[in-house]
């Protein structure tokens, strides 16, 4: 009780799941490109091949579309993969074995089989990447029935969710923004889980719930500083889960505070916001509405290379702070 | 031509039956015909309205079905395609439930969700039917991969079609097989065509073997028409899975007597050509042959057709009686948790 | 003006306006799998090849992600392909193509090229083709910045939309319902455009507006024709581009209105109906919302086989009603 | 060693050089210089924290690059790579943009919208480098299909990796180059390594040369350090291609001396292993056999050192001085019509 909780980075966090999970159960094997001697091109997996050895650290060639199949085929017969895209942005290669097979084999075989996978996507901007190495495409797979889809914004729940995740009999894709990967936070050393599909109240607050994802957590959590400042009290939660969506929290808090903004760095249009934002203007909690729905999201473009522009392109703090302000103070 | 020159040469006992009982090739030749009469039926169903959706016969195809199967045992697996039905009986399925599904019932193999594109039957180790063209070959490969992880000396069969070996799926799976020597046998059944586009068309080698070189995985084409030529192909394929050598791709050349599918107009080819196939039946052949080899009687044959001809008109009745799913139970299984 | 207007069918639109693109145009070609002598999988493009022959009209080998990039490629270099998927599930296998290579080149190129492409996408459910041919992705693409989508809900909106997405200078997706391929309507014969971005107002009301896409817009609009029996006066919206969306038509009409109600196939969960319903409650329109926004979407599963189960999985013309009531007469 | 042998073969002058000026080569050598020291200065902007991403070196691999864009003209295209400067240059870019580009400035290829892994240049046929790991494959084969509908007699060069040909889009667009007879140079850079991963360890055969079988695409395997090879095979693959012979596929075996991209530890291979390819620089060598050809002098060489590293520092100078995009521009250029 007393002992100082330990802190890890995000990508360590991930890191342990993986390793305590793999010595729990040696059904579970990793599998990607460059995730054995080079450790990742992020580091998650780090030494794990060192632990591990090559054949439950399985280095891929550069075949995203074969190496998905692959893992669907070795979870559909009892084992247990983790797969790591390098960037997210390479599941466009990869979208008929996530979507036709992994997501609907249980459904289309009427339950004669469970595909017990884990994909892992590193996501999102500001690293300089450009168009093609910055996409936030978690939108789509929680389009899908038969994923589920979890987004951790901190080290604790990277760790516990991944935990899950493996646990779990269906596909479970993992959204893990490159920017929070170096942050780090108090992380316990046993192999908890963090339940998926429950969102998480970051703070308690009266006139505004901000729903954000990802990095967005930790902006809206500033913004809400900021905005305390001067009189508007924040709710602010860490959605942790885009599919299944958990409604009753969602619908509990903006019932409460009467209004909400949504935040997050998918793009704007068919983002993850536009879906909290149609249940709540669906939902009993309408009725409780004192303003608009606001949304902030990633501009309506590729992302662009120039750092500022760049920045420009996604939610930042003021952003937040002013979208509040209006929907708290004004009318829109 | 290779294939007659194969024929002639065979006038004997071909070697792979000595690794075959005669009953398991009386049991070879009733699959054969218990495929031909399946499909049979399912299309007298669809034209009768009473099946919906869409379905790919393998008619003419059925020795390479057979001819492969005989060589896995329970625990080996298999992954198919759209043009499934074949494989499916060749793993051990009962036409009962696959009728069952055709008919959208809940006694079929997917409670009637899957339909004919989606027969899959887990236990006896058919991984299922697959609706994208190429989506099983990885999926073989990883169950290969789950087999190594495991420690067995399983193998699995991928069946896959010439029109398939164009899609990138095919490159990856490969390579990875080879690369990793998993016990994969790539069965490619080259019916000449990928829906209306001959292999000359889609292709710019003239074999799917061909293409096994890029990978360093040894390749043979077999007449696919002739039951011993596939079932010998497969014990040799499947010995070298086994045996940790890797995987093997066959090539069966064979055709489909049937359009690709319902809404077929045949325009793509000839009826001579397709009349020429037909006299290649290889159900015809492998009962010569089985009667020449002193295997069968006459006898049996007529015993083998008749009692096929129950099962699946039992099939048929069975399917027909069993209740549909119930419309409230639309979400379940979607994921393990239930509604 | 006078004269009677000719019949086509969806699908017959659809032809008519690659044959006269074709021919006024020599850098017009179409390609995909099994459109020459087989004519389509749905007997779109029919005999063209006989008119245009094998080198405009291209059988390509099973290869979605090659030959979409040969489209891709081909329309950097100045000619004009018109793709054709066999279904839209099997798009899944180019989304690399789609996404990262023709929706971003002209941004990521700082508008040095451009990418006039056209694809075309056969979807929805009711055919009995089950999970892997049934699906209805469109939401995907109407989320990449880059592209546009459209989605004609008749001949004659197939054949005009066809004609201006050709002309585009941009990757133009259009969705096609299975459905309605054999559905006639009137459609003049000379070589018309229907502006991408613009919605249609197919019937005029005063209690509620429905936005619909493709095969439910006709179901709206046979909703809309027993509720006002009902005394219930329902605008109907056939949406017709989902990215751009058409804001200004539709908020005008829900201010209207006061009430919205969102009709679609796709997987309810992030489907089009999500953007329109987060759109209208961030607008001007949010305040004069007399009811939550209603939406029905396909259901949160992949499309049974059963004829009876694939028809529960989609908004039919019963749950409009009921919904158009609940939204009209009560509360929810 | 093959390639050892090779350059003794050579003594003489390369009968490729008949085909191209004085003037050529010693552009060539320049342009290879101007690759070198572009990268360079690029890697120091970037270590001084002038520039912010990523970027991958092609250090040691100028030779495949000026080698093979030496057989092209203005009107023909290439489609490149994530590590694409040397092609870029190749291809007749001027540094200055691409500087200006690495530094997010509005007078860039890109105007700062794409950073290095985007730069094109479409106006001198450069389709573009790529961030996607084969994507260029399938465009360069549409590129090349453009061609062929516009009657022209270009040629089109894709360059890829060794780690790209694992993709399952480099086996779709090799089958369709091939059915198609289509004027397609496939140039693979084999520098032995996809990121960390060892052609043995993702390649079930030893060369990526060995899978043009498959397609029935002729293949050359040269030495990628030695200019005069990859020139003779780029001449003889694009005569083929305006000849309408169809593609051919050219594998430079060649090593990049640089890791990966910036956060490459070098774990996978020895430091012996970069010495040893350091020796075989493709620069040195060029300027030894054109000082040994009577081509060029040392002088020359001097001169030719001086003039780029002007131009290198001028370039950095213009892209420093340029003014980056307006923010309010952020959303033009998304599609054709300005916002
Ligand atoms: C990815 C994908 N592309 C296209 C189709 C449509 N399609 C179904 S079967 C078929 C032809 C397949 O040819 P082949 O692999 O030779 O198998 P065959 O039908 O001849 O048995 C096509 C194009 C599909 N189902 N999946
Ligand atoms: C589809 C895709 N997968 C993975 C990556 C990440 N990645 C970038 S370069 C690279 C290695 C490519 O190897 P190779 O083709 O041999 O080119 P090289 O880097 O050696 O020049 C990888 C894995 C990517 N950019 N795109
Ligand atoms: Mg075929
Ligand atoms: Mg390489």
């Amino acid at each position: 009780m007393d002992r100082p909780v330990r802190e890890l980075s995000y990508a360590q966090a991930l890191q342990e799941a993986m390793a305590q999970a793999m010595e729990a159960d040696e059904r579970v094997f990793l599998m990607g490109e460059d995730i054995g001697v080079y450790g990742g091109a992020f580091q998650v997996t780090g030494d794990l091949v060192e632990r591990f050895g090559e054949a439950r650290v399985i280095d891929t060639p550069i075949a995203e579309l074969g190496a998905a199949g692959v893992a669907v085929g070795a979870a559909l017969c009892g084992q247990r993969p983790v797969f790591e895209f390098q960037f997210s942005d390479f599941a466009t290669l990869a979208m008929e074995q996530i979507v036709n097979q992994a997501a609907k084999m249980r459904y289309m075989l009427g339950g004669a089989v469970s595909v017990p996978l884990v994909m892992r996507f590193p996501a999102g901007s500001g690293t300089g990447a450009a168009a093609q190495h910055s996409q936030s495409l978690e939108a789509w797979f929680a389009h899908v029935p038969g994923l589920k889809v979890v987004q951790p914004s901190t080290p604790h729940d990277a760790k516990g969710l991944l935990l899950s995740a493996i646990d779990d009999p269906d596909p479970v894709m993992i959204f893990e923004h490159k920017l929070l990967y170096k942050m780090k936070g108090p992380v316990p050393e046993e192999a908890y889980r963090v339940p998926i599909g429950k969102a998480d109240i970051r703070r308690k607050g009266r006139d505004l719930t901000i729903v954000a994802t990802a990095i967005m957590v930790h902006r809206a959590l500033d913004a809400a500083a900021i905005l305390a400042e001067e009189g508007i009290d924040v709710e602010v939660i860490d959605l942790r889960c885009l599919r299944p969506l958990d409604r009753d929290t969602l619908v509990e808090s903006v019932s409460r505070t009467t209004r909400l903004l949504c935040v997050y760095e998918g793009v704007r249009t068919l983002g993850i916001g536009a879906e909290i934002s149609a249940m709540i203007a669906e939902s009993e909690a309408f009725d409780r509405l004192d303003a608009p729905i606001g949304r902030l999201g990633g501009a309506e473009c590729p992302l662009p290379y120039n750092p500022e522009m760049e920045k420009a392109a996604v939610p930042q703090i003021p952003d937040i702070v002013a979208m509040a302000r209006r929907l708290v103070r004004g009318t829109v | 031509m290779t294939v007659q020159m194969q024929i002639d040469r065979r006038a004997n006992r071909p070697a792979v039956y000595d690794r075959l009982s005669n009953e398991q090739l009386r049991e070879s030749l009733r699959r054969m015909h218990l495929i031909r009469q399946f499909e049979e039926g399912a299309e007298q169903a669809y034209m009768r309205g009473l099946i919906h959706g869409t379905m790919h016969l393998s008619i003419g195809q059925e020795a390479s079905a057979v001819g492969v199967c005989v060589a896995l045992g329970a625990a080996d697996k298999i992954t198919s395609t759209h043009r499934g039905h074949g494989h499916c009986i060749g793993k051990g399925a009962d036409p009962k439930r696959m009728f069952a599904e055709f008919f959208g019932k809940e006694t079929g193999y997917c409670r009637g969700r899957g339909g004919s594109m989606h027969i899959a039957d887990p236990s006896q180790g058919n991984l299922g039917a697959n609706g994208i063209v190429g989506g099983g070959l990885p999926i073989a490969v990883g169950a290969a991969l789950a087999i190594r992880q495991q420690k067995r000396d399983d193998v699995v069969v991928c069946f896959f079609g010439d029109g398939a070996s164009n899609e990138g799926a095919f490159h990856e799976a490969l390579n990875m097989a080879a690369l990793w020597t998993l016990p994969v046998v790539f069965v490619c059944e080259n019916n000449q065509y990928g829906m209306s586009t001959s292999t000359a068309r889609s292709m710019s080698v003239p074999n799917v073997a061909d293409r096994a070189v890029a990978y360093n995985i040894p390749a043979r084409i077999v007449d696919g028409n002739d039951f011993a030529a596939v079932a010998e192909a497969a014990f040799e394929a499947t010995d070298r899975g086994r045996g940790g050598l890797g995987p093997s791709l066959i090539e069966c050349k064979t055709y489909r007597i049937r359009g690709h599918s319902r809404s077929d107009r045949n325009r793509y080819r000839s009826k001579d050509e397709i009349d020429a196939w037909s006299r290649r039946d290889p159900i015809v052949r492998l009962e010569a042959e089985l009667v020449g080899l002193g295997i069968l009687a006459e006898a049996d044959l007529a015993a083998i057709r008749q009692q096929v001809e129950t099962e699946i008109e039992e099939g048929i009745a069975f399917a027909q009686e069993s209740p549909p799913p119930a419309i409230a139970d639309l979400l379940r299984d979607v994921t393990s948790e239930q509604p």
